[in-house]
């Protein structure tokens, strides 16, 4: 192929104790689709930020169209056709649809807005993406799913040269990644060079054409999708070879820790269940069926107006969370922005921050176990951090995870509610996640576990129940478990 | 526009003031006087303070003004610096005269010279006082008059107050008793609060409203009658027989009295001269020890028949 | 409708529509052509303010200056016009200086990056300050005769501050809901860092809603120079506290990116009716404060507690 | 350490230090320990109701009502007082008085979803007119002798007021950085609904942040009294500003979960000096307002512009 679009050279990027970029050199061509992948933290959200002028590398040179780039911003790059997903919300809450999608350069005249005309285009690329949000919605009713495909739309809708997508599909179902793969293809043939992140290799592998993998903030190598495979790509990734991808399931679960009785509320419908000790009990469904209403019910997070809820055989009402806690439950939600961390406060609070009263007596904390908890728990799930002190914003998105993971295991909770556990997080973290749930379940603790990739849900789960619309639609166990008997029952 | 009416100050004819001379004698050494004021954002006592600065630059002395900005404390925390910065004099126009008892204690203990203005705190050495009930009455008099003379002795009567300050409080009852002693039949059919023209606006905009038939206004200040006057003309309510009074004698009431319309009547007392004089009582009182008797400032009303004398 | 979807909907309109029953009845005097003339009148030194502060909190910023603004603005031109100066001349400096004061504000708060708060804080002491200075604490009186228009004129009866606050509303509502630059105040405010990825010129927007708020506080002063005859330092003193409490009452958001022109008027309203509504009744100073608190807080539960059963709705 | 990290870390107080060496060199007066208690006399109104502030802005909260809180509780406690209740008893009443008006501030906030900035500035209004009410407009006089104490006293020759400060200051200090509830203060102000997520009560940490300050507001009215010796119902009138000024300038971020009690020590002393060391130096009221502005936005200016700069670095 000829000229690259886009050339990288020799990019660093440093923050105080982090090398997040290397001198990384990578060329782009036109009309390809390029991703790129690596471990959490690796540097690639770094690296397209400076490929849009969302932040300044420290050095290193950009050529585009055969043009030297300086002092690039997001001003620039939009002009020039270099348009991003970025990994981060990226929305105006308050602002429809339409005006999001249309945000930054609207239609219109030179002063005035067209908001008809948005709107009908806006109806139009929603379609495109085959889901069917009202325009005129806004956006900060929408749910995370909805959202993201707000800003899918809102990338693809403008005449783009350079896409950039960061992890697009993180809140993503499958019937709507079938459909962002149709538009990249539609894109790709149109010209248009797409920059793609995932820890996904299914997608991977379906829409590159090259890959490069990164490691510690390095280039490590460029290669062509059809020369490489998934374990090469892994061992490249992490720096050694990973074994069996899924940990092997218990032989057999105990009695009933958690029994659901009928419970409703406006947005779940009479749901019944029960989890069993040592159990991981899955939950699936398309985006909006409902599941994380209702593990957010069952953990008193909202009001339920119908149903109850057993505890080892025993009644209990759960109010609010610390009910939930008090019954040794514990909720790692899906929006780990909004619901999980505390993004301003370093690694060590965020750690600690729900088990403070086994680090403190009588309300006084000690500031060493305090510390030794954190330690432990960055030690434990590898979070790639420089300290226990950094802030937790500074964090790659897949190390903020675990850190909102480590807040939790660090309760010592007997009944887990993961909601999308592994989004956005690295397949060797993965496995450390999947590992680490196995052997949580090994010492008789339950989990339900919600996951909108389906062969995670399959490869872990004992039993996983459906959903669609509120309702529970299904139960499967053992050699039921397929792909495609879940889709059946959760789409009918 | 400063609305001093006698610089000189001779003019307030208080009994026992000092003359400029027996102050210049008795002070051979350069005075440090501070003066902690109620409110600088009030027109009256930014002409004090400048009578004091004006004299006591004549006779080369340092002063400090501070702004008490209508806050006790604000004082209590002067005074404190005062004491610790060693000065000769320190004089007091209180927000509260009780509230600053303990501190001027501390000052004479500190052999400190303390005279206070328009309010007394106990324990100071002279005390230069404008009567407030007696002020009130003043104006209140003038409409009570005007009252009687020109509308039969009965009228609907407005009293611009502003009862958020203590030594106010005081002269809107003189205000009132004022008017009924010459008008027992008038009826006050309003009380609002205003000290600043566009308060006085607003109040009296709606007042108009609610009384259309008001023919008196009385108000605390002049600032606040100011307001009144401006919307009785542009309301075409400025009858022969209408009534405006003040009080403080600004320049700018002066000259509306001046113009023979509805605005009839202000009281003079003299803050600038006021001022200079309390300047005298310090001196005096530092070579004559204190002064047990309170100087009373001359009021004098100023109307239409007097008023050349008064405006600059 | 059901009473509740009405009640959610337009909350805050009916607490203004239920004050103006309560003083109708209550007074006579209250509902006559002339007396809602003058409550116009006598909140449209506050309205105006109130349109460039709804700009500014759009931005999830602040501006305590106003009050300060209006001071400086008002001694400004009135000794600018004593000193000779034509008074379309004065008003037009008097504008620019406005609009340079909300220069000084953006450029501390967007190129120094420190909170509006402290920034228009620090600028309404030392602009007050400055209106001392300039008269030496004094009321500077002797306008030029035609002056007085813009504060007391009338133009078919009505109020030329009247005119120019519905004036002010009118613009702000078309430029916030209709423009490019109206969608962008809204962006900003709701996510910044977004709006800039977005290719936003996010320091383009501040300085043109400070600056705009910095503009009309100083239009304001001039219709309050005008309005009381005379330059007085203290003018305005304790005004940003009216306007917050009119826009925050119409519904706009502190956070930013949330509320609009049409609440805001209302907001403005209600505190004028009951201001206005009370004096008519005669009563009491210290009770004035007492209602006016409860009712402020009375208004805006009223307004939440709806939008807080809207939540509710849209989840069923 | 270099010069450039050591303004980093600590930009505020070497603000502190540099005007404290200026006004040392600049007046004999000012470097005497009489003159440096007379600083700490003269903030400890401020610095006491600071301390409850700094609670209340970590929660991303504001308490606008504590000016009105103070004159209230001044007058409360004086009237008790008059009536012939036992000083002791008069304290304990009022203080609780302060920890109610909390409540009903956290009921509105909390409960009812209403900004806290809307909330206090209902209350900062309906307060005040409580306590001209309470008082008809005058001030009270009349209190028993041993009251001075509280206000004028001295004990092992530091004023009262001030090691009531001090001893706020270090309970305010200790709790933040040494507790749980310090923890969840932090917490909630940085993420309310990740917070209530993890099992934190928020409703109770609110709670407590508004009451705590409606405390020790009560507590400075209670010293304000007993400094002025007399109830004023205009007490504590526009302290609300001078206290955020102190908060903010010391460093805690209005956005909540940023900020630390050393820091606002700082600030609160800051503004203390200035105000002392201006006096002292025979400034013009009108000047001081003007110094006032510009040290506030140039001590703001030095401490962000070094924690920018602490970015920058970041990035190179
Ligand atoms: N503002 C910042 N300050 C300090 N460190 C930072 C900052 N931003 C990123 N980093 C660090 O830079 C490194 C690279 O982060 P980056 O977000 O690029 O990773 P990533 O490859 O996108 O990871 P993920 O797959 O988890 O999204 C990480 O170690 C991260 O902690
Ligand atoms: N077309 C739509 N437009 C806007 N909102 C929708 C739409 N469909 C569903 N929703 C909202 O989405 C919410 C449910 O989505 P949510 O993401 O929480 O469900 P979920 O089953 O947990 O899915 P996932 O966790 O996979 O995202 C519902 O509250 C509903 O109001
Ligand atoms: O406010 C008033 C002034 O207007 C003047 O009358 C003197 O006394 C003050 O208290
Ligand atoms: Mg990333
Ligand atoms: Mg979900």
């Amino acid at each position: 192929m000829g000229e690259p679009l886009l050339a990288l050279r020799d990019i660093s990027k440093y923050y105080p104790g982090v090398k997040a970029l290397d001198g990384v050199s990578i060329d782009f061509r036109p009309g390809e689709v390029h991703s790129i992948v690596g471990e959490n933290g690796a540097g690639k959200s770094t690296l397209i930020k400076t490929i849009t002028g969302a932040i300044e590398p420290t050095s290193g040179s950009i050529r585009y169209n055969g043009v030297e780039m300086s002092g690039m911003n997001p001003i620039y790059a939009l002009k020039e056709g270099i348009s991003a997903i970025y990994q981060e919300f990226n929305l105006i809450p308050s602002l429809t649809v339409a005006e999001n999608i249309f945000y930054g350069r609207e239609l219109g005249g030179r002063f005035m807005i067209d908001r008809r005309e948005m709107n009908a285009r806006s109806s139009q690329i929603l379609s495109q993406l085959g889901v069917n949000v009202r325009p005129q919605s806004l956006v900060k009713d929408l749910s995370v799913g909805f959202q993201q495909i707000v800003e899918i739309a809102k990338a693809i809708s403008g005449n783009a040269k350079v896409l950039i997508m960061d992890e697009p599909t993180a809140p993503l179902t499958s019937s709507e990644v079938e459909k962002l793969y149709e538009i990249v293809d539609k894109l790709k043939r149109q010209g248009m060079t797409i920059i793609y992140i995932s820890h996904k290799f299914e997608e991977i592998f379906r829409l590159s054409d090259r890959i490069t993998v990164m490691r510690d903030g390095k280039y490590i190598r460029t290669l062509q999708r059809e020369d490489t495979n998934r374990s090469e790509l892994v061992s490249l990734m992490v720096g050694r070879a990973l074994g069996q991808h899924y940990p092997p399931k218990a032989s057999r679960t105990g009695a009933a820790v958690l029994e659901v009785k009928g419970l409703s509320n406006p947005q779940v419908n009479d749901i019944s269940f029960t989890l069993k000790e040592g159990e991981i009990l899955g939950i699936a469904g398309l985006v909006g069926a409902g599941r994380t209403e209702l593990v957010r019910a069952i953990f008193g997070v909202d009001p339920i107006s119908a149903g109850e809820l057993l505890i080892r055989g025993k009644r209990v009402k759960i109010r609010h969370p610390m009910d939930a806690i008090g019954y040794k439950m514990g909720l790692i939600p899906e929006d780990r922005k909004q619901h999980g961390a505390l993004l301003n406060m370093d690694v060590k609070f965020n750690i600690s921050y729900a088990s403070l009263d086994k680090i403190a007596s009588f309300g006084f904390l000690h500031k060493k176990k305090e510390k030794n908890l954190a330690t432990d728990y960055i030690a434990a799930l590898a979070i790639k951090t420089p300290g226990e002190l950094q802030a937790v914003k500074n964090l790659s998105g897949g190390n903020q995870q675990k850190v909102v993971l480590a807040k939790w295991l660090a309760t010592q909770c007997d009944i887990l509610i993961f909601d999308e556990p592994t989004r956005g997080i690295d397949v060797g973290a993965k496995q450390e996640i999947y590992a680490l749930m196995r052997n949580l379940v090994g010492e008789n603790k339950s989990i339900i576990m919600i996951s909108s990739e389906m062969p995670e849900l399959i490869g872990m789960s004992d039993r996983v129940l459906v959903m669609k619309e509120g309702s529970l639609t299904g139960e499967v166990a053992g050699d039921e478990m397929t792909q495609e008997r879940i889709l059946t029952m959760a789409t009918e | 526009a400063c609305s001093s009416t006698n610089e000189s100050g001779n003019n307030t004819g208080a009994k026992g003031s000092p003359s400029a001379e027996t102050g210049g004698e008795a002070a051979n050494k350069k005075l440090k006087i501070g003066f902690t004021v109620a409110n600088l954002a009030n027109t009256y006592f930014v002409d004090l303070s400048e009578g004091v600065k004006a004299r006591a630059q004549e006779l080369g002395y340092d002063v400090t003004v501070h702004d008490g900005k209508g806050d006790a404390v604000q004082q209590v925390n002067a005074i404190e610096n005062f004491i610790t910065q060693k000065l000769d004099v320190i004089v007091i126009s209180p927000v509260d005269d009780k509230a600053l008892e303990p501190v001027v204690k501390k000052a004479k203990e500190a052999g400190i010279t303390v005279v206070s203005s328009n309010q007394n705190v106990a324990g100071s050495d002279a005390f230069l006082t404008v009567p407030e009930y007696e002020y009130g009455m003043a104006i209140g008099e003038q409409a009570g008059q005007w009252i009687a003379d020109k509308l039969g002795g009965t009228a609907e009567v407005a009293i611009i107050d502003y009862p958020e300050l203590k030594v106010i409080i005081e002269r809107a009852n003189g205000i009132k008793d004022g008017i009924l002693k010459h008008a027992p039949d008038a009826k006050i059919v309003a009380n609002q609060s205003a000290n600043t023209v566009e308060k006085g606006m607003r109040a009296m905009e709606t007042i108009l409203q609610a009384h259309p038939n008001v023919k008196v206004v009385a108000a605390v200040n002049d600032a606040g009658a100011l307001g009144v006057y401006e919307v009785v003309k542009a309301a075409k309510k400025d009858t022969p027989d209408f009534f405006i009074g003040g009080l403080d004698a600004t320049q700018e009431a002066l000259k509306k009295i001046k113009e023979d319309g509805i605005y009839r009547a202000t009281i003079d007392i003299a803050p600038v001269g006021m001022g200079r004089q309390i300047v005298d009582t310090a001196v005096k009182v530092i070579a004559e020890g204190p002064i047990a008797e309170p100087i009373a400032v001359n009021m004098i009303p100023v109307t239409l028949s007097n008023v050349d004398e008064f405006i600059q | 409708m059901p009473i509740r979807a009405i009640l959610v909907k337009y909350g805050i309109y009916i607490v203004l529509l239920l004050l103006v029953f309560f003083f109708s009845v209550a007074s006579d005097a209250f509902l006559s052509v002339d007396n809602l003339l003058n409550i116009l009148r006598q909140v449209s030194i506050v309205g105006i303010v109130a349109v460039g502060m709804t700009f500014v909190i759009l931005t999830a910023g602040i501006d305590l200056s106003i009050g300060s603004i209006i001071g400086v603005s008002a001694v400004l031109a009135a000794k600018l016009m004593l000193f000779g100066v034509h008074p379309a001349l004065a008003f037009v400096l008097t504008l620019v200086a406005g609009i340079v004061i909300g220069l000084v504000n953006t450029y501390f708060i967007h190129e120094i990056q420190i909170p509006a708060l402290i920034v228009t804080l620090a600028t309404l002491t030392a602009l007050r300050g400055i209106a001392y200075i300039i008269t030496g604490g004094l009321p500077v009186y002797g306008l030029p005769e035609g002056y007085s228009f813009i504060g007391q004129g009338y133009v078919m009866g009505i109020p030329v501050p009247v005119i120019l606050m519905l004036a002010c509303f009118a613009v702000g509502y078309f430029v916030l809901e209709k423009t490019r630059f109206g969608r962008y105040v809204y962006g900003v405010g709701s996510n910044e860092e977004a709006s800039r990825l977005s290719g936003v010129n996010v320091r383009k927007i501040k300085y043109i809603a400070y600056c705009l708020s910095g503009f009309l506080s100083a239009l304001a002063g001039l219709v309050l120079l005008s309005r009381v005859n005379s330059g007085q330092p203290t003018a305005g003193t304790g005004y940003e506290l009216d306007v917050i409490i009119g826009v925050v009452l119409g519904g706009v958001s502190m956070n930013g990116g949330e509320g609009r022109i049409s609440g805001v008027i209302t907001g403005i309203l209600i505190m004028g009716v009951l201001t206005n509504g009370m004096i008519l009744l005669n009563i009491s100073e210290y009770y004035q404060l007492v209602v006016k608190g409860a009712v402020l807080l009375l208004a805006v539960s009223l307004d939440y507690v709806s939008k807080k059963r809207r939540v509710k709705v849209a989840h069923t």
